[in-house]
């Protein structure tokens, strides 16, 4: 009796390890409790609430494109214009709302907002997806030419004069939690909803692990391609309208550098550049470790001479986090 | 005998071109529900072209398919499938990141609400049930890539089998499975059959077209050129409609050398290990000698080859070659102490297909041809020219890429880059798998005449009659442990099939 | 011809795909056209005199600090009639780009180059190169290296402004008896002139405040919201920090914000660079009792004024003053023309300024 | 005679030297002034760094990789030579430690490349913001300048009429490309960005030419690093900051396949005659910075979707 319920411990120990091995995020998991420990030991402060929340609020928009970053990754393709695109969307949204200019009421400038995010999307999406071009080229050259277009559009000067309306997409909160962290759970449960609990989440998937046996199968690999590049440009109109309200300057260098955050924190997150593999909670992981890093090097007060060290840190913590995954997937076999 | 009413699948005057090529011209032929018809023909005489009409991936430039005296709109992979009309293709079609249910349903979920929620527990269960009507136990939350070649199959014949199919396409499905696997697929082949379900049955092995089908069409250079009944129509006939011409079937009759045996062994493996894969192989190959393996998909087989190669590790036991042992080895140090590796699968392994024809050739012994102005230009055009004739590999150009090649010229060009260097040992995994019957013979021909001219061949392949004609001694692995070893004549069939089974019995109690 | 699956799901995104690129494209063709003070050339009305073109380079162009410099500029030069106004610069604030620039202008031959140089050092031997063409070359707003430039359009030295923003500080602190931590929130860590200004900055602070403590220097990569994250995160770390320096234009309304939705307004104090619009509804709301600049229409405006002269060669080196329009008399101290003091923007007197 | 004729037509080389000399005829009109030998001579002083980074990168991107740390490597490289100048070792002593510096950095990509089989682009993402972390850290983000004469006239001086750096450019560019089509390590790099496994089957060194490569890369970087210490007489962490954008567009632009296989080096030098070209030609003329980032944008998507229909055009003819 005794022997038999053992060995069902164990099996149930064993299974669980396997699980945990299997599941990429959980690495990464432990990584940031480990880090989180150290520092609250070190600087209890990290711990308070209002510092979480913080942390929340700051990830919230790198949270939001990445869950449209990762299923682009997924379906085999990669988007480095979304920095670009911000800048682009913060400056239109800017010119629509600002008193001094074109004076839009605050909720139509929103819905051109989100419609100039998913036809830019739409943009990228059609040259790859339609015209064939390669991904990283297409967005490689939207990313350039978007900030061009961004200086255009703001000529040189800053919008100071953002609505109270829209200043509240930004700073308030509903049920003393702000509105940026309800829009992020709110993507979040969409994008849960479409990966598992909907036939277009499945075919992206489905596209990214085996091009040729979707088109066998029947799947529109262009439309797929599409929407996930539409789908990542409405998902960075979103993150726009939640973050940049936050300020009270929209200036032209909005969103410069997203672009490589978001792919890391995917990357990171053990989302395959090849395609079909990625989950959710690793892209999770992903960002709460990145947006953590820079919090922990401030609060570990480690003097003037570590703020010239702060970004080699941040890079070795990128490498060691990507070098022990593979190192684990590759010893798992 | 047939049933009138029976519904069938008219397929008229087909026809498709491809800048200037004709796959298929005015194609006509028809598939009756509750028949097994074959479609045999060379490579490149059109079957791919066909199949992928008839499943919808490609739309014809002329001609009409009708199911049951309607038209169907072609090019549509739903609305064959929506018809219940399905091919399985050669290479199993599977997402390898997904696992079992999302591979069975991709393109075809089970939802409501307008596509808006899945329903994951109906479309479990149903895979379920599928995978027992096959007969399989798998685990359906493991990622398809993680599964065995033959499971994966299963997948893709799973796929076709649990839309209500009515007419199902088999494009040489037995072409990665054993013979026991084999077997299994054709029982449930017939029992499709016996269901009512019409079956086109393209396979380059013509003992299980004779076994399976009533009827059997041969296509080449994209016409049609008969369709008759399995029972008036022998093997040599069939092989001459295919070809064209007649084809002498080469075997070895007679081992060249008795004695070869007594000949110098090029290769000893000893006591090589490596978990799970293989345990304690113990082998020796002669120069001249032919050495068949045999067993299971999965046995070990391929990954003995590798080891040999220097593409993988070993973790203990030790290889000797020519006597003296190889230490921390690499494909290279591999391929400069004269062995040679036809890898099991061309496309991925063998061949960089866009390259061109002689680059793919010349491709090992590259360095040769470095001078001190240069590459040797004109040398390497000399060389991979009497490659060219002497394996009489068909193309315009030694510029031409290779991705322009058949199957069997494919083959022919991974087995022509070692040639010239005259390696003494060639290790040649599946060298004739999804390579047409005139091609083949070739190949078998080659193989014989390299092991007349003093190099040891070691010969994995999973059909029975290529290793019993072609083999010297014949290794049976199973389950990573080598099972047999049988001289030539003590071999047949059913001793290899015996042999490779994994037998429980076998095992301490 | 393969065709794609048409299904419905293709058909709504062919229609969403062309109104979405309807919408995009009236976006981006309705931004209001180019102000003059980025167009190339300003017509003289007075054809008779030769025409001088001067080059008018900022850090970074795109920032309303230089833009409104521009304004100023583009003023004088329309007062003056026989000048040709070309005003750009790197977009990304690049050195490396701006000697590229410096380089092409004196290709083309320009009369007059004024710059404001990212890293004086890098565009060093650009400068220098132009001067033995003979091209008239001026530096703005920062110095460049001594011998690589005519004049220097001198609104404040690098030392002037970081006085003043200590200065002010402690004064908003409540005199240089208040112990208080500080830290400098500022723009890339490699960015030469905020270098300059925080060395400045400390030593005097050690000369002159003992109470201050700067406690952290950390770099907002000219990204608001890195500045808003980073002043968040400092304020928590070191909860006794009482006053931010933001030295750039993009840090300073950054830290402001961080300090205002902290609900620190009147605890902790932010003071920097920048122009009055950017800062005006924080004066108002009294997160940021005061703003440090000076007039930078006016510098513009002088530093045309002061190219145009040197072309004509109404000014020469060793000239004790100039005569500056508008401005009316400004002094030269060596090889330095000066503006005038920094001003401080408050509450009082923030309503004067636009720009 | 037809099909060869069009073949000429659709090599992305044909293609590009019909823009260039459209791009040209257009200056000639807009403002021939810009195309004086004079003028063109001192301009090319801006494009030889990026293009001695393209040389490697070209080889890089033929084997379906990337590497996005050349911006990075060039900045550790320039602080190396820097610091080690403060700190009063000679000048040779510094160039010296600086190549072996990116050396290194380019080694240490190709070894997590080739050994550990990361994805390029992942790893050389980490170490681009490693490597600048790393400079920005042991610099304290501080400039370094006032080298001797010496070296600064490595940046400045010219020789028979062109810069030093475009000597150096063409001393590259010849030996590279003597190597890739006259040596088998050429046949190698196109057959590895074809088809990897079967290059590694053929006996070819896939990991030994991969970490080559990169290595390859580390040492141009660090060279280009030093040419544009000397340029500009400044070592500083921000040094290439972006420029392996710049890289990747040129040799994209240039008819290279981002997923290997296909190109030529050729086209990468026509790709970056073209986009130097458009670059200053945009900035001399319209004067407004913000124009080069939308056509250059533009330009590396239109004409790679050119390339792509006119290949498209040639395959079903």
């Amino acid at each position: 009796m005794n022997h038999t319920d053992d060995t069902r411990k164990t099996s149930g120990w064993l299974r669980m390890i396997t699980y945990l091995l299997r599941h990429r995020a959980i690495g990464l998991f432990l990584f940031i409790g480990l880090l989180t420990t150290v520092v609250s030991w070190i600087n209890p402060a990290f711990l308070s609430g209002q510092n979480l929340r913080d942390i929340a609020v700051q990830a919230a928009p790198i949270c939001i494109i990445s869950c449209g970053v990762m299923l682009v990754l997924v379906a085999g393709e990669i988007d480095i214009s979304v920095g670009s695109m911000m800048g682009v969307l913060a400056a239109s949204m800017g010119i629509m709302v600002s008193a001094s200019r074109a004076q839009l009421p605050p909720h139509v400038a929103i819905a051109l907002t989100l419609l100039i995010g998913i036809g830019m999307g739409l943009f990228n999406g059609l040259l790859v997806a339609y015209v064939g071009v390669p991904s990283i080229i297409v967005t490689l050259g939207m990313l350039t030419a978007l900030r061009g277009l961004t200086e255009i559009i703001m000529n040189g000067a800053w919008i100071t004069d953002l609505p109270d309306e829209i200043r509240f997409l930004g700073t308030g909160t509903i049920l003393s939690i702000p509105l940026s962290l309800w829009t992020t759970a709110c993507v979040l449960a969409v994008t849960i909803w479409l990966i598992h609990r909907t036939p277009i989440g499945r075919r992206i998937y489905a596209t990214g692990s085996n091009p040729q046996a979707a088109q066998l199968a029947g799947l529109s690999i262009k439309s797929i391609k599409l929407f996930v590049f539409a789908w990542t440009g409405l998902l960075t109109a979103v993150a726009t309208l939640v973050s940049v309200p936050q300020l009270s300057v929209v200036d032209s260098g909005i969103g410069i550098g997203t672009e490589l955050l978001v792919v890391t924190c995917v990357v990171v997150g053990g989302t395959s550049v090849n395609g079909g593999v990625g989950t959710l909670s690793g892209v999770l992981c992903g960002v709460a470790l990145m947006t953590m890093i820079s919090t922990v090097l401030i609060f570990l007060k480690l003097g003037e001479h570590a703020t010239y060290w702060s970004r080699a840190i941040q890079g070795l913590f990128i490498l060691g986090a990507i070098l022990a995954d593979h190192w684990i997937s590759n010893h798992k076999k | 005998m047939r049933d009138p009413d029976m519904p069938s699948l008219n397929i008229q005057n087909l026809s498709k071109s491809y800048g200037g090529t004709h796959a298929l011209r005015n194609v006509s032929l028809k598939i009756h529900a509750g028949d097994i018809h074959a479609l045999c023909g060379e490579n490149g005489a059109g079957k791919s072209t066909l199949i992928k009409i008839l499943s919808g991936v490609e739309t014809p430039d002329q001609g009409l398919v009708q199911w049951n005296g309607s038209h169907l709109s072609l090019g549509k992979v739903h609305e064959m499938e929506s018809k219940g009309i399905v091919a399985v293709h050669q290479e199993p079609v599977v997402f390898p990141d997904l696992n079992i249910v999302d591979n069975l349903y991709a393109g075809r979920e089970l939802s409501s609400g307008m596509g808006t929620w899945l329903n994951t527990a109906s479309m479990k269960q149903q895979t379920r049930d599928i995978l027992d009507s096959l007969g399989e136990d798998l685990p359906l939350n493991q990622p398809v890539g993680e599964m065995a070649l033959a499971q994966r199959q299963m997948v893709s014949i799973a796929r076709a089998l649990f839309n209500q199919c009515r007419i199902l396409i088999l494009d040489e499905p037995t072409a990665s499975l054993t013979t026991r696997e084999s077997d299994a697929l054709f029982k449930t082949v017939i029992s499709l059959k016996k269901q009512g379900v019409g079956i086109l049955y393209v396979s380059h092995r013509l003992e299980e077209v004779f076994q399976l089908a009533e009827w059997i069409s041969v296509l080449r250079d994209g016409i049609l050129v008969s369709t008759q009944s399995s029972k008036d129509l022998s093997e040599d006939a069939l092989i001459q409609q295919m070809v064209g011409r007649k084809v002498a079937y080469p075997s070895r009759q007679q081992p060249v050398n008795t004695d070869i045996t007594k000949n110098k062994p090029v290769l000893e493996l000893k006591a090589l290990s490596r978990t799970p894969a293989y345990d304690d192989i113990h082998l020796k190959i002669h120069a001249g000698e032919i050495l068949g393996m045999s067993g299971l998909v999965g046995a070990g087989r391929s990954e003995i080859a590798r080891a040999i190669f220097g593409i993988d590790e070993f973790d203990t036991g030790e290889i000797l070659f020519n006597g003296k042992k190889f230490q921390n080895h690499s494909i290279r140090k591999a391929i400069d102490l004269g062995i040679a590796m036809v890898p099991e699968d061309r496309q991925r392994q063998g061949l960089a297909l866009p390259l061109s024809v002689e680059t793919n050739l010349l491709l090992p012994s590259l360095n040769a041809f470095q001078g001190m102005t240069g590459l040797d230009r004109s040398q390497m055009r000399s060389i991979s020219g009497q490659l060219i004739s002497k394996l009489g590999i068909k193309t315009g150009s030694p510029d031409n890429p290779a991705s322009a090649l058949s199957g069997g010229n494919q083959q022919k060009i991974v087995l022509g880059k070692w040639i010239h260097q005259n390696p003494s040992l060639f290790i040649l995994d599946e060298p004739t798998r999804g390579v047409d019957v005139g091609a083949k013979s070739e190949v078998h021909r080659m193989i014989i005449e390299l092991a007349k001219q003093g190099s040891a061949v070691l010969l994995i392949s999973s059909e029975l009659p290529e290793i019993l004609s072609l083999s010297d001694r014949i290794l049976v692995i199973a389950k990573g442990h080598v099972s047999g070893e049988l001289a030539r004549e003590e071999a047949n069939q059913e001793t290899l099939l015996k042999l490779s089974l994994p037998e429980e019995a076998k095992q301490s109690p | 011809m393969k065709k794609s699956n048409p299904r419905k799901m293709h058909h709504r995104f062919v229609v969403l795909s062309l109104l979405a690129g309807i919408t995009f494209i009236f976006t981006a063709c309705s931004p209001t056209p180019p102000s003059d003070a980025s167009s190339t050339q300003l017509v003289s009305k007075d054809n008779n005199k030769k025409k001088i073109t001067i080059c008018l380079i900022p850090k970074k162009k795109g920032l309303p600090y230089f833009t409104s410099c521009a304004e100023g500029a583009e003023e004088a030069a329309m007062e003056l009639g026989n000048v040709e106004l070309i005003y750009d610069g790197p977009t990304d604030g690049s050195p490396e780009k701006q000697a590229s620039m410096i380089e092409q202008y004196t290709l083309k031959g320009v009369d007059v180059i004024a710059v404001s140089p990212n890293d004086p050092n890098v565009v060093a031997p650009a400068l220098r190169k132009a001067r033995a063409r003979g091209i008239h070359v001026l530096s703005w707003d920062a110095d460049a290296i001594q011998d690589s430039r005519d004049f220097f359009v001198n609104q404040a030295t690098a030392e002037a402004i970081a006085h003043g923003m200590v200065d002010t500080m402690v004064k908003d602190l409540g005199g240089p008896k208040t112990k208080a931590d500080v830290a400098i929130v500022t723009a890339y860590l490699t960015a030469a002139n905020q270098n300059v200004w925080i060395e400045h900055m400390k030593t005097h602070i050690d000369q002159q405040y003992p109470h201050l403590n700067l406690v952290a220097i950390k770099p907002s990569d000219e990204d608001q919201k890195l500045a808003f994250k980073v002043t968040q995160d400092l304020m928590k770390a070191y909860p006794d920090i009482k006053g931010f320096f933001g030295i750039s234009s993009v840090s300073f309304p950054g830290a402001a914000e961080a300090v205002k939705q902290a609900g620190k307004t009147g605890q902790v104090m932010v003071t920097g660079l920048a122009t009055p619009n950017s800062m005006r509804s924080y004066v108002e709301g009294g997160t940021v009792k005061s703003v440090v600049l000076w007039n930078t229409a006016e510098l513009g405006y002088l530093t045309i004024k002061v190219g145009e002269a040197l072309a004509t060669g109404k000014l020469k080196q060793g000239d004790t003053s100039f005569d500056a329009g508008k401005l009316g008399k400004k002094k030269i101290a060596g090889d330095q023309v000066l503006l005038g003091d920094i001003l401080v923007f408050t509450k009082d007197n923030i309503h004067q300024y636009d720009f | 005679m037809k099909a060869i004729f069009l073949r000429i037509l659709s090599l992305p080389e044909t293609f590009l030297s019909c823009l260039i000399i459209t791009l040209f005829a257009l200056i000639s009109q807009l403002d021939p002034s810009f195309l004086q030998w004079e003028v063109q001579r001192s301009l090319s002083s801006h494009i030889w760094e990026l293009a001695i980074i393209a040389i490697p990168m070209t080889l890089i991107i033929l084997t379906a990789g990337i590497d996005l740390s050349v911006g990075s490597i060039m900045s550790l490289s320039a602080i190396t030579a820097g610091m080690l100048f403060q700190a009063g070792s000679s000048m040779p002593l510094a160039c010296g430690a600086a190549l072996l510096t990116g050396t290194i950095g380019g080694f240490l990509n190709g070894f997590f490349i080739a050994r550990m089989r990361v994805h390029p682009l992942i790893i050389t993402l980490a170490t681009m913001a490693t490597y600048r972390g790393i400079a920005e850290g042991i610099s304290q983000a501080k400039p370094v300048s006032g080298f001797p004469a010496g070296f600064t006239r490595l940046g400045q001086d010219e020789w028979l009429n062109l810069p030093f750096a475009a000597w150096l450019f063409l001393i590259m560019f010849v030996s590279v490309f003597w190597v890739i089509h006259r040596r088998a390590l050429g046949l190698h790099v196109y057959a590895i960005g074809n088809n990897d496994t079967a290059s590694r089957f053929s006996g070819i060194h896939v990991d030994r030419i991969l970490i080559g490569l990169y290595t390859f890369s580390g040492f141009a970087s660090a060279l280009a690093a030093l040419l544009f210490v000397a340029r500009r007489n400044t070592a500083k962490a921000d040094i290439g900051m972006g420029i392996e954008l710049g890289v990747i567009t040129a040799v994209v632009i240039g008819g290279v396949s981002i997923f290997g296989g296909r190109g030529t080096l050729v086209g990468t030098c026509l790709g970056l005659l073209l986009i130097h070209e458009t670059r200053e030609f945009v900035s001399w003329h319209w004067n407004r910075d913000e124009f080069i980032l939308i056509v250059l944008g533009l330009l590396l998507i239109v004409s790679v979707v050119f390339q792509k229909l006119l290949r498209h055009k040639q395959n079903s003819s």
